[in-house]
């Protein structure tokens, strides 16, 4: 199955600029379905990056993360070529983890 | 659509709002020790928290002062409440931790950011709005917390069906 | 003008309520003839593509207050289905031509 | 007699001129001409917005309002079709159970030809759009059909229509009066009135493009089709055209008829070939 994770990583100069977008359903837990019950909450609460086997970035993610989450942000001391490993968990424990070149 | 408030009320709330976070920094102050930097794990206390001020304390143990170093980048009025782009960057140095905060949602704390050194001091996500709120944008900078406010209109579209 | 505008506002609702004549309970059979105009109406919007969405759910209304025994509530809504399936009749013979009205030449 | 005969037949030839003199117009109309209608169009929104690029057009809402577009291309740097357009990829190249894939059904094996859809089938004598094209595709494969407004259908076209992005929009009338009246009878459709709130497509999309109804812009008419399928954040999914028609008819309070019904066949021909000329921009991304 490919993974719920598109990355982009792509570098110049010294900064690399990070996208992702990850496929789940965010559900908060506050909407109701067509029947009127309560959609449980499923949401990722944690989602990391790590490059050269330190972590780059963390996501602490709660209820009012849009469907389908996206996120950006650039950090330094990464070259091209190197691998970004992105993971996430949710609170249902379920996680998935990929891994990207640096373009 | 009901019209806006006009500027002079939102810096009232936003005086109600620091001053009843000063009262409770104060009121706990003996029992709670303020917690320095955000702590390592996921900070479920702080996303149980019903308003801005009670989450922010349960993150950081402090409060925060608004500054114009925080630019925070969101719509005037979102497109659509379930998916709005928002975004944040400052000149600040030595951040180590930026957060989101949606007043009017069942829950302020929206997410939170850990930057460790050699991370840049922005994050651009897409957050939800429940209706019309007030959203704060909290950076935390060599241990001292830093915020920007910008009021989002969000309402339904389309004719009614 | 003012104030006799206001004047008619206020004299118009109790001139109807005053004059309404005391209607007796509807009984089923009441609700029976309702419905089945109701329902004629809104097969015929139906049919000729122009339903709208309330004509449909004032008839359920209708039907759900009548199996309920509620026959003032449900002869009242199978009325307003008709006059809404009525309406919407109206829409579709009179929009046959005047839809040209908005059409950019 | 014969006076009163004669002042009968008066009055009838005064009525006639009358008839004549005050509707030009409605004469000309019995002859259905799409070139002149797509002119027409197309002029009335160039000089109703004349700063907005005319490829612009295609993008709805967003060529109607700064803040908005600002928005969308936010949401362009990464898509949330994204995983709809992978997915359609997919779906494209896995085969059926007889071993055979769309490719085989469509020209050019479906790649680059949605600019053509809807076209008009002389065997059938009735529109065939998209949508439509694929469905039949599965069952002619022995596959059960998809639903017209659900996520399997709208992965296929907008793989499809992203094969086909920045390709002029390029719809054929044939020669053939049942076209004709496919055409006008779409034409009909888009400017009758219906629902309790009483509006046609044109009383939005005509009438007030680029203002507001509630938290949402009003897309032009022209190039509305452009786009799609279109992910809607209103829906948080993906939507077909077939969708959005429905959802439209029921927003107005009128009942939706059948999806691909003929109605709704015969308006997205009249709407795809208005916008001839204008570039692909599916799949789209919309609030």
């Amino acid at each position: 199955m490919a993974s719920s994770i598109r990355v982009r990583a792509t570098a110049n100069g010294d900064t690399t600029e990070v996208q992702a977008l990850i496929q789940h359903p965010m559900d908060s837990g506050f909407v109701k379905d067509s029947k009127g019950e309560l959609i449980p909450a499923h949401f990722i609460q944690e989602l990391k990056f790590e490059c050269n086997g330190k972590d780059v970035f963390i996501a602490d993610w709660g209820t009012a993360v849009s469907k389908d989450p996206y996120v950006k942000f650039s950090f330094k001391g990464a070259r091209k070529g190197d691998d970004l490993k992105v993971s996430w968990t949710d609170n249902k424990g379920a996680s998935d983890t990929t891994t990207a070149k640096i373009s | 659509m009901t019209t806006t408030t006009g500027p002079h009320p939102t810096r009232r709330l936003l005086l109600q709002g620091a001053a009843s976070v000063a009262l409770l920094g104060l009121g706990n102050l003996p029992f709670a020790p303020a917690r320095a930097a955000a702590n390592d794990k996921y900070p479920e206390d702080a996303f149980k928290q019903k308003n801005e001020a009670d989450a922010i304390k349960a993150l950081y143990g402090k409060t925060a002062e608004p500054s114009d170093k925080v630019k925070l980048d969101a719509p005037e009025i979102a497109e659509n409440g379930g998916v709005v782009p928002i975004s944040v960057t400052t000149t600040l140095d030595k951040v180590t931790s930026i957060s989101f905060f949606v007043a009017e949602n069942p829950n302020a704390l929206a997410a939170s950011y850990r930057i460790p050194d050699g991370t840049m001091p922005s994050v651009a996500n897409r957050l939800k709005m429940a209706k019309t709120t007030k959203l704060t944008a909290i950076v935390e900078a060599d241990g001292k917390l830093y915020s920007a406010t910008k009021e989002v209109k969000v309402t339904v579209g389309g004719c009614g069906g | 003008m003012k104030w006799s505008f206001v004047l008619a506002m206020l004299l118009a609702p109790m001139l109807a309520l005053g004059l309404a004549p005391a209607a007796r309970a509807a009984n089923e059979a009441d609700y029976k003839a309702a419905y089945a105009a109701a329902d004629a109406a809104s097969k015929e919007a139906a049919g000729l593509r122009h339903q709208w969405t309330v004509t449909v759910s004032a008839l359920a209304a209708a039907k759900k207050a009548g199996d309920g025994g509620d026959f003032d509530r449900a002869v009242a809504a199978a009325r307003e289905a008709e006059a809404l399936a009525k309406a919407s009749i109206f829409q579709a013979t009179s929009e046959k031509e005047a839809w040209k009205a908005m059409e950019i030449r | 007699m014969k006076a009163r005969s004669a002042l009968l037949l008066g009055s009838l030839g005064a009525a006639l001129v009358a008839f004549a003199l005050t509707s030009p117009r409605v004469v000309a109309a019995d002859k259905v001409d799409p070139v002149a209608d797509a002119k027409a169009f197309q002029n009335f929104f160039f000089q109703k917005f004349p700063n907005v690029k005319h490829e612009d057009f295609v993008n709805g809402p967003y060529s109607m309002n700064a803040d908005m577009k600002r928005q969308w291309q936010e949401k362009e740097e990464f898509p949330p079709y994204e995983f709809a357009l992978d997915a359609g990829k997919d779906m494209f190249t896995t085969p059926f159970k007889n071993g055979k894939t769309y490719a085989d059904c469509f020209p050019n094996g479906g790649i680059g030809i949605r600019q053509n859809y809807p076209y008009f089938d002389t065997k059938e004598g009735k529109v065939v759009t998209l949508e439509l094209a694929l469905n039949r595709c599965r069952e002619a494969n022995g596959e059960a059909p998809y639903s017209y407004v659900k996520d399997e259908m709208a992965s296929l076209t907008a793989y499809m229509a992203f094969t086909s992005r920045g390709k002029p929009m390029d719809i054929k009338i044939p020669d053939d009066p049942r076209a004709l009246a496919a055409f006008e009878n779409g034409k009909r459709y888009f400017y009758t009135r219906r629902g309790q709130m009483n509006f046609s497509c044109a009383s939005c999309h005509v009438q007030s493009p680029g203002e507001r109804i509630r938290a949402e812009i009003l897309a032009p008419a022209l190039g509305i089709l452009n786009a799609m399928p279109i992910y809607r954040s209103e829906w948080s999914g993906m939507g077909t055209t077939s969708r959005r028609f429905v959802t439209c008819n029921s927003q107005t309070r009128a009942v939706p008829l059948e999806p691909q019904a003929d109605e709704y066949r015969d308006v997205e021909y009249f709407l795809s070939y208005v916008a001839n000329g204008l570039p692909i921009s599916g799949p789209g991304a919309r609030p």
